[in-house]
């Protein structure tokens, strides 16, 4: 299935835009689509952390994604 | 009415507000961490909503390049401590409280001491150091965290810590980002920040601290709120309600090793130091004083440039890129000796 | 760097802003109407981030009522001109700027000239009237209005006016309140605001207009932004991307008969006027000084209790809610003489 | 059918609460429902004007209402 993943903070430059669309394994959990990204753009990995929120929710690594989800990557921000 | 009451007539008008809540407000004592673009305007409304005492901490001086989002001070204050500064205006602004500037920098040394006073903190840091810091000592402390964070167009806003009526504390920083590496997230230096978007998020903290204290509307717990100015599109992101983490111990601050501006210079004529700029290529091209040139991001790519027994002087605009480079170096290369030029190029050239 | 451009160097960082948006809001004319709640945050935030002409226009002196949410005042300053005061600290912010203060009240026979030499206004203004003439200014001046409205926790924003690429206009206050019965809608003395509210929405209408001049990021035209501060919730509104009103001419300004408290207090001597407070239950138990009582939105259900040919003062805090009710029986019983309090009870006893 | 509607502003005091259940006739229009709500709370009358958004969106008198919609009464707000 394809997934349509928003990006905020240093993530828009990581992925170069507001949103990528990743393809995923059916049943594919938060912990796989943090490892297709990570392959995919090895800059996220390097941030040691970062949130994926699945319909406004905090995503653990084992929930499954389906593709109605709304999907969100938001990493650390550290200005003030 | 009382002439005091008088001040606070159009909040204490508010329906679930009313004189009890003026008095809860009176009674408050509420700590500002960073008086910069989230604490200049939390603090500002602080004080005009009547906290009875509004503590603020920042080691830091008014610098020309921040003013553009930091209201409370005038290109005049320039050089000043903000603390001080910040104190002052917000004394005259409401003479009726109490105000009270911390001008020593918060490390783990100090950080239960200088929060212990206070029933909530506002954290308007700018560096991933004193937000880890504040957030382990709020909650060895027992104490909430206000916490705002900007970037850009992007701001974030919650309340970490606080008591629920189980007995269990509702999450903090740590459990949406367990560690973080410094030198690969863009300050507001580096990535600029739209200033209007530190007074939303900084107005949106004072908000959460009186309703934290008044019980009038639900805070932010539990959940974080991410703010996009562009669109004006927010969302509210549920993390659960309880911590998942388990703070024991504060982490030790790091000591960066510093060198003025004087030294430095010194130190090139002797030729016993070398320069290493880790500002943007940007900033780079416009305007330098010699010596390597990496990127933040960049500098743990290019370990291999740096001889053990050498002595490196990392430099940026402000100081704290060139900090976050020294960590770096401390941990992966402690054969060398690296220090930060102390404030930055601001410093440079008034030596 | 030029020092003006090191002031500004952490916003031209921003993605799609740069040096030559710095320069649009250095040419920018920006008028802000009413220097209250709103209008402090947001002056503020055009200030700081080299709006290069910030008008401010107001004709209202400082009160201690409403420090609580207008944080550019403090206590010393009251009785002073607010749109005077404000120029003067913002001056002091950012010496690089025009500051104009327009200290006459905004009627239908000055609104044009007033807004003439501006590119977008800032309606910050505190009372239906001017919001709508205001909106019909801008409409027929051709001039974008950022609207903002506060009433205890809620807030609203948008731009009105803004031409779309096809030469129509996007939608203004009229086609979401096409008229509005003022006696029916309590302000923020009667029913109270959060000062937090007054400076999130404040500075998200500074925002807009950083956005609109600089053309980074959409603005709120054909939208609503509605935002509740005490569940953080906000809503956008989509309202077409076209105005269906069609305004062709201003209303005329309302003429109040005002009576200042020396002419009452001689009139009460003389048995010539009567009182009539419009001041809520709660406001009268606290404090009267005598006279009929209506609370404002019950006035028009005891016209019956007006006699032609008498003259009544009526009365409020500030000289507000005593107008509404002056209009209303100007409309319903022309031949009653009815006047406003000036300055309403803060007046009475400076007297 | 029954119809949730969410109160913003002045609309709180009118309806007593952040909302209120009014019984529509399937089909009903938001004329319907504005004739319906100032029946039962007249003061909504006096505002002279007030939005009603549906799913977020401006509703004409003519747009009919269903009951999955989301509802809300938004009046004029004047404080600043």
């Amino acid at each position: 299935m394809e997934i349509t993943v928003l990006a905020f903070g240093i993530a828009k430059d990581i992925f170069g835009g507001a949103s990528v669309t990743v393809a995923l394994a059916d049943n594919a959990t938060t912990a796989d689509l943090k490892t297709s990204l990570e392959e995919k753009y090895p800059r996220l990995k390097h941030l040691a952390s970062y949130m994926v929120a699945v319909n406004n929710e905090y995503a653990e690594d084992g929930g499954v994604i389906t593709d109605r989800d709304e999907v969100a990557i938001i990493p650390p921000v550290s200005g003030g | 009415m009382h002439p005091d009451l008088l001040r606070y007539s159009c909040q204490v008008a508010l329906p679930g507000f009313g004189e009890a809540s003026q008095q809860l407000l009176q009674n408050a004592k509420v700590l500002v961490v960073g008086a910069g673009g989230l604490g200049c305007p939390s603090a500002q409304y602080l004080a005009a909503s009547g906290v009875g005492t509004v503590g603020i901490a920042d080691f830091d001086t008014v610098s020309i390049s921040n003013l553009h989002r930091q209201v409370l001070y005038n290109p005049s204050d320039v050089g000043q401590l903000k603390a001080e500064v910040a104190c002052e205006r917000l004394q005259k602004q409401n003479p009726g409280i109490k105000l009270v500037p911390h001008t020593a920098k918060i490390t783990s040394g100090n950080v239960m001491q200088v929060i212990e006073g206070y029933d909530i903190v506002i954290d308007g840091t700018d560096n991933f150091d004193t937000r880890y810091l504040l957030n382990d000592a709020g909650v060895l402390a027992g104490k909430p965290i206000v916490y705002g964070a900007i970037y850009q167009y992007e701001g974030q806003v919650a309340v970490w810590n606080v008591l629920n009526k189980d007995g269990t504390c509702s999450p903090n920083y740590r459990d949406l980002f367990p560690q973080v590496d410094a030198t690969q997230i863009p300050n507001c230096t580096e990535g600029g920040v739209i200033p209007t978007l530190a007074g939303i998020i900084g107005c949106m903290q004072a908000n959460e601290v009186i309703k934290y204290i008044t019980k009038a509307g639900e805070v932010l717990a539990g959940k974080v709120l991410v703010f996009d100015a562009q669109t004006m599109q927010s969302r509210i992101i549920k993390i659960g309600t309880t911590t998942k983490t388990n703070i024991t111990a504060l982490q030790k601050t790091a000591d960066i090793p510093t060198i003025t501006a004087t030294e430095a210079k010194k130190g090139l004529a002797n030729d016993t130091i070398e320069l290493v700029d880790v500002r943007t290529d940007q900033e780079r091209d416009e305007f330098d004083i010699g010596g390597m040139h990496f990127e933040l991001d960049e500098v743990e790519d290019n370990l291999d440039e740096f001889e053990a027994g050498k002595s490196y002087v990392f430099y940026c605009s402000s100081g704290k890129r060139s900090g976050e480079a020294v960590k770096l170096l401390q941990q992966r290369l402690p054969g060398v000796k690296a220090y930060s030029l102390e404030g930055g190029l601001g410093s440079w050239n008034q030596d």
